[in-house]
């Protein structure tokens, strides 16, 4: 299935891109952050467990075990720093 | 009027309009405002101005649903966040929240309930541009998640 | 500019001012306003206007005492006071404060601090006029007490 | 010696006056409050032992133990409900 992921803030720079159409075999969130984090170099640097970012589904924070579905819009992005 | 809005918007805001708008209700008895500004230190040296980067879309829907926690805690008659994004420079103001009560620990304790909460919740990121022109994302702090913590386990 | 007054007035003020006053400091990051104003019901029914009564002298003794206590338990940058006496209407603003702090939990503290103390401590009396000319003092609410005994047994 | 006295509010309005110079034999607040609602009255019945009242020396809220000295500005009041 397609997700479209985008990228906010750091991460969008150490990725060069602010979004992504991605294949994904299907899977929660943190099944998709580790399939971005086999891409090696910044993705797995970015994304390596015990790294903190944060994760939106359909612009609702999701925590890592949330099920995504074709469709789906999803964030990724550094804890946010407003305010 | 309506009562309950959030905005994100690049102009500046005008905090005393906003005041005067959410006391045009005779059932306020409390008003409390935070205005957040670009101090002339972050957390480097150097800082000339914030870029703000948000998420388009969710950062609207963020703001709504922490208004609508607030409302769900405390018996508010009105309240707004305007959130500014883009360049700031030093002294700009960022955000503006008013709360309105029919009473004052109400207010006090909602208008900083929706700061706690933004600050962990909404997607806002700053950027700190230095004098020379350099950039640097500046790094979520413990103690705005303690802050926002803290109101978990809590009875309004 | 003087960074903390209090006044005792009859005129109304103006919120929107004091803030962008006390915001045009570079080491401000964070402004918080209470803004009291009469309500359409007090204690009893038919009620249109308050009549507030002061003890001049003390008055503004009392308040430039409270917010020395503030600036001796948070890093404020600056802080204003100002309470209205003389005959009020429904609707019309009773007392404002402005806190101005580099951070948004000292700014909070402080003027949540500044309206406990304020409501038990400095000499102002409400006398609620009625809409038949009647008039009735208002009594003091044990609530108030309590929201500024909390502050006692706390380290900022 | 003598006393300025001041009364706000309710009793001021209870005891018909503003203020008044007292003469007072000497003592503590609470001496001194005895000793106005031993004039019976609507001062027995403020004054009395149980009702809360408040009393200002020199414009500084004081308690009942305060030593009172000649030329003091005592004000009497109830308890403040302003903001």
């Amino acid at each position: 299935m397609t997700l479209k992921i985008l990228y906010f803030a750091r991460l969008k720079e150490s990725f060069g891109r602010a979004e992504e159409d991605f294949d994904f075999e299907g899977g929660t969130v943190a099944e998709l952050t580790a399939a971005l984090a086999a891409r090696g170099g910044a993705w797995a640097e970015e994304l390596a467990p015990g790294r903190v970012f944060r994760v939106a589904v359909n612009q609702e924070l999701a925590p890592p075990s949330t099920p995504l579905a074709a469709g789906d819009e999803v964030a990724i992005f550094p804890p946010v720093t407003g305010g | 009027m309506e009562r309950f809005t959030v905005a994100v918007q690049t102009a500046p805001f005008d905090a005393g309009a906003e005041l005067a708008r959410l006391s045009a209700d005779p059932a306020v008895g409390a008003l409390v405002s935070f205005t957040g500004q670009v101090r002339d230190y972050g957390d480097s040296d150097g800082v000339v101005a914030l870029e703000l980067e948000h998420y388009p879309g969710m950062t609207e829907k963020a703001l709504a649903a922490i208004v609508d926690d607030a409302r769900a805690r405390w018996p508010l008659s009105a309240a707004t966040v305007i959130h500014r994004v883009g360049r700031l420079a030093l002294g700009d103001a960022i955000v503006l929240v008013v709360v309105a009560a029919g009473h004052r620990r109400d207010a006090f304790a909602a208008a900083e309930y929706l700061m706690d909460y933004l600050k962990t919740r909404a997607p806002f990121w700053k950027k700190e541009i230095g004098h020379d022109g350099s950039a640097r994302w500046v790094e979520a702090k413990a103690s705005d998640e303690a802050a926002a913590d803290r109101w978990a386990g809590e009875e309004a």
